[in-house]
């Protein structure tokens, strides 16, 4: 194993499957010289040159599309959108073209194409470089949705993301780019299968079940409660769309208590799916509290740091919330 | 040097098979055999069958939501494309999309769309495929006057220049977006100017010559393969409602009469006869067998089956 | 008391409102002379002339922008989008600009505009303009959200948006526009405050909790099981943003049975927050069954009247599904 | 003709102020005192500085995200901007927006944006509302070459023509999007001709001079008035990086040094004393005036509260 960042382990997915496979390529604002705004492409532009790895003019609507089209005719794209919070122009032709085109041209099309782009705030760029826009992609069939916690996780996702024959959104933790991690040797090729949830801490009283920025956080909190002889069971989503329902649910019938954490503002967001799912099955009857919700306030994100970093779940929030369960 | 015999005869037949496809259609909605809507190009043959006939089965066309046109220049089925309007399981989407994403990937097809400049950004990456494996081919967008004014246009307009892109952008001005009239909807009445904005060509046809149509599009290949993108702009006129239900306030009888004459398949039928290449009772022959494609196209699709619930999960997601 | 279509009560509520307040002006594609898609602005440009009623061209994304710029600089614009499958091209200007313009100016903007979009399948007009969307727009703090589901609710719900300091989205249902219903004199001015679900009937064993078209078919359901003895409580959430929790609480703790419906695609679906804000509250010590949410297939909406009919929740669905929770 | 006095002063007072302000926010940065980005327009103050300068309060403008020169041109407070900068509860929004979304609606300034384009709808929109209330005022919507290539761009360009709305477009072509050069972004080298495909008017001007441009911009507005949009170009160059951390390895050392000789400060000040208006003396002392007032800023900003989380709902809606 070797410990690198996880914006280095999204650079190796893409750097390593493109090395294999001539029809990936890859295509998003100051991605090339410049290395992308988070860095992560640094390097890419001078190893595949400017065929492969390729700036684009301010124009998320096209570059989207461009992928799907390119995804249709034979290509398997790589498309990042520099802030999620920037998806907003570019949801036509994800939700209403790559989304859809295979089922509505009765499954003429197939759309293998990634769209790569970071989520969630914490540096400072307020409401709109900042926000946790996963739900709104997760409620579009055709689409797969992934949002990786490590660097483990964020290289075997990603590369099954791009082996997938389908549109998937990935998206990146801003904040987790620089956070450190064990992967395997580069010889050690894997992949992290689509649609399987990881149990990032086993435990048997509670569950919090969090995905992205928030799983660092939920098993800090657990560590402390392990302290009061509460051991807290955190899964990782990992994938949002599909969702491994059934670790979820298993969960729930062993500890009987669930919490759900997301950075994205609590009302509409994908917490109220995930806490569905448990109700409404049989999990419910193993239930002993209310299966709870712990998503960021409903407020735009706001600039001034202190603000900034109370609008979200903080582990005192958490902790809280745990508490309430017990 | 004009064009070949089975040219004029190709491009003849088709648009008249668009002409009975649609009237057909029509009808199939007044019979309340069509759930749903449509888009009719009557009175606008000449331009999707002028410059899909000019193709080649490799290059690759966009679609509108009023693309029979254009999918029967580039040799679609018609049989499958009446069995998609009725919703059938034989139909190119299985019944699954309609006449709105009526496509055939085997011919070039990457979908009609039903958002209005929906195909452009879409457009762009087809080229960029084409572009990147150096294939000669080229790929045809269309789009409306309408279209001409979202910001999808611009940005695709403006990547496809900037990356010189193999990409024909065919822009079909028949004067109105629906009730709106270009004139509302522009402060400029070329729409072909807008290419200068990308340091693309521009230009602008009479949208019911055919043969023009045609030629310009042999001719426009060859310059995108070499130049990159270039704007075609195709001017001419809907007959009918902009979909089933439209009372037309928006423009007058006389407008609509007006373009009636201008007929593109009228002016072809004349030209061929009085050119001498056909007898009056060959192209009589050629409408007669045109109608009765789209009669056999109808009852193949009427005797096609229903898709089933069963298979509605088919296709969301590839394997 | 006189009976009106849903679309003629939008027209009268729109119309009443702009002859008593000069600031309000609408805009929109074809909702001039041509009187909208769905004909439900016919006779308001004869009304009000072209300088209050404007055609615009076929520009989601700017039409949506100049109704908050016009809003924030002391109009009260009233924006038609089409198909609400186009909000895609607009969540730019919708998410990012109009619903934070106030919170990310310190409070200096209001941006007093209505935005109003027919949702839902049902026409056989397929996968790009039968969409249920509501989700998306609930997930943004800064907007309303309302989606009527009868003629009455609909003229004093759009009256309520239209006097509100706020941008609120109104999600019409394309199916309802000719569905007809009561309301009062054109001299008995309403509103119906937002925020406020309504209970359209009431019942002691079984909880619907739903909005839009279901509520009629949820109420078809609940009668025909009124013959069998089981009494059903149907909740029209109606103001989606912000949400009548106490309602669905108080409604949930006297049945202890829940069933939330809505046609949107399940996954990501509104219904998620609904069922958790149940869940999450005291309410959940009086359930006595799973909260079951049924939404509309996760897939496309299909051409194919019959498989379009089938992908949403129909009276069979929804009865199955009451019967599971009894 | 030339200016008066005050006007020259004025601009000059302003450019430096403008200076001073980022060179001081971006010490502040170093030193740890800023959580966030800024993106600084140092070398391009002639922009904003003459176009906001030639308008009155009830004119409108729609800043962008590298927007001090086009606000401290429009005459908004330093003290309160750089309060925000500093996320203080002083600021002008209330420590909320920090410096993408400084706004003050009391001197006509609605706001700047975060997202590259977003300002131009928005501009569309205010000044439908000062055609609908029949004022005489304008709208400036500043916006960057990266911008041009967004599809807000072209549908904003697009209606405010059809609607012959009061607005003029301005563009700081500084050369770069981030880090892409328009030779990238584009195929066209004068953006100025976009205008043209809305049947606008459009003229590009050398951005780094103050005076031309404030003159220009008043020509511009009485233009605007009378005959709806206009796009105006002002090609200047950016002496920082993007933002905070840019290594700019797509520039070369000599293009940047080749622009900072093209000062728009310096070039202004030798003008002035040149043309005998002011002493170097009097220059200095407007210089020395200007860093005071930067510092007052800061000392204002430092001292000034929090915001408390406590508030943190309020603004999400009007009552
Ligand atoms: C993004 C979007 N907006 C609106 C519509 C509704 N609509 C369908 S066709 C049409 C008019 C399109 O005009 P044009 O591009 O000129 O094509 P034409 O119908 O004239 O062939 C409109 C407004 C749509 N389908 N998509
Ligand atoms: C829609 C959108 N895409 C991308 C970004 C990230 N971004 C911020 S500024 C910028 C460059 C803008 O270029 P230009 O319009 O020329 O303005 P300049 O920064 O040169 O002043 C980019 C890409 C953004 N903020 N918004
Ligand atoms: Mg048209
Ligand atoms: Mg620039």
């Amino acid at each position: 194993m070797r410990t690198i960042t996880y914006a280095q382990a999204i650079n190796e997915a893409m750097s390593e499957e493109m090395r294999k496979d001539e029809n990936i390529v890859f295509m998003g604002e100051d991605i090339g010289v410049y290395g992308g705004a988070f860095g992560v492409s640094r390097g890419m532009f001078e190893e595949f040159g400017d065929d492969r790895v390729k700036d684009t003019p301010i124009s998320e609507l096209v570059i989207t599309g461009c992928a799907a089209g390119a995804a249709m005719t034979g290509l398997r794209p790589i498309v990042e959108i520099m802030f999620s919070d920037f998806i907003t122009l570019a949801m036509e032709q994800l939700a209403n073209q790559a989304a859809k085109n295979r089922f509505q041209f009765g499954g003429q099309a197939a759309v293998p194409m990634v769209l790569r782009t970071p989520g969630g705030s914490g540096t400072g760029a307020a409401e709109q470089h900042s926000q946790s826009l996963e739900a709104w992609v997760c409620h579009v069939p055709g689409l797969k949705v992934v949002i990786p916690s490590t660097p483990y996780d964020a290289k075997g996702l990603l590369k099954a993301s791009m082996l997938d024959n389908n549109p998937v959104v990935f998206i990146e933790q801003k904040l987790l780019y620089r956070s450190k991690g064990e992967v395997p040797e580069v010889e050690d090729d894997y992949i992290i299968p689509l649609g399987k949830a990881d149990i990032k801490r086993e435990g048997k009283d509670v569950t919090i079940v969090t995905y992205g920025r928030m799983v660092q956080r939920s098993l800090e909190v657990a560590e402390k409660f392990a302290s009061e002889g509460v051991d807290i069971e955190v899964i990782d989503v990992r994938t949002l769309v599909p969702l491994d329902k059934e670790c979820l649910i298993e969960s729930a019938k062993k500890t009987g208590k669930v919490l759900v954490v997301h950075e994205a503002c609590q009302t509409g967001g994908y917490g109220g799916e995930l806490a569905s799912t448990i109700v409404d099955s049989d999990a419910f009857f193993y239930l002993d509290a209310p299966v709870k919700r712990l998503g960021g306030l409903d407020v735009p994100i706001p600039y001034n740091p202190n603000l900034e970093a109370l609008v979200v779940p903080t582990e005192e929030k958490i902790t809280a919330a745990v508490r309430e369960l017990l | 040097m004009g064009l070949p015999k089975e040219t004029h005869e190709e491009l003849y037949t088709k648009m008249v098979q668009c002409r009975e496809f649609e009237e057909k259609a029509a009808k199939l909605f007044i019979q309340g055999k069509v759930h749903g809507t449509a888009h009719f190009c009557i009175g606008e043959e000449a331009t999707g069958i002028g410059v899909s006939s000019a193709l080649e089965v490799e290059d690759y066309i966009l679609q509108t939501h009023r693309g029979h046109n254009q999918g029967i220049g580039k040799n679609m089925d018609i049989n499958r494309m009446m069995a998609e309007f009725l919703g059938k399981e034989t139909g190119y989407c299985k019944g699954k999309g309609g006449c709105m994403h009526i496509a055939d990937f085997s011919v070039g097809s990457l979908g009609a769309n039903g958002v209005v400049g929906g195909g452009l950004p879409i457009a762009t990456g087809a080229a960029f495929s084409q572009k990147y494996k150096k294939s000669d081919n080229i790929t045809v967008c269309y789009f409306g006057d309408g279209a001409s004014n979202e910001g999808a246009f611009h940005e695709s307009l403006n990547l496809a220049a900037a990356w010189k892109l193999p990409v024909l952008f065919v822009c079909t001005n028949n004067l109105y977006g629906m009730s709106t009239s270009v004139k509302k909807s522009m402060a400029i009445s070329d729409i072909s100017v807008r290419a200068s904005g990308y340091g693309m060509k521009g230009i602008a046809l009479d949208g019911n010559d055919v043969v023009n149509i045609y030629e310009e599009t042999k001719k426009a290949k060859k310059y995108v393969q070499k130049n990159g993108p270039m704007l075609m702009v195709l001017n001419t006129y809907r007959w009918m409602g902009h979909s089933k239900s439209d009372a037309q306030l928006y423009r007058s009888k006389e407008e609509v009469n007006e373009w009636k004459e201008k007929c593109p398949i009228k002016r072809h039928r004349e030209f061929l006869i009085e050119s001498g290449m056909f007898t009056a009772e060959q192209i009589k022959a050629i409408d007669k067998s045109a109608k009765q494609d789209i009669e056999n196209a109808v009852a193949y699709a009427e005797a096609s089956p229903e898709p089933k619930i069963e298979d509605i999960f088919d296709d969301v997601y590839a394997d």
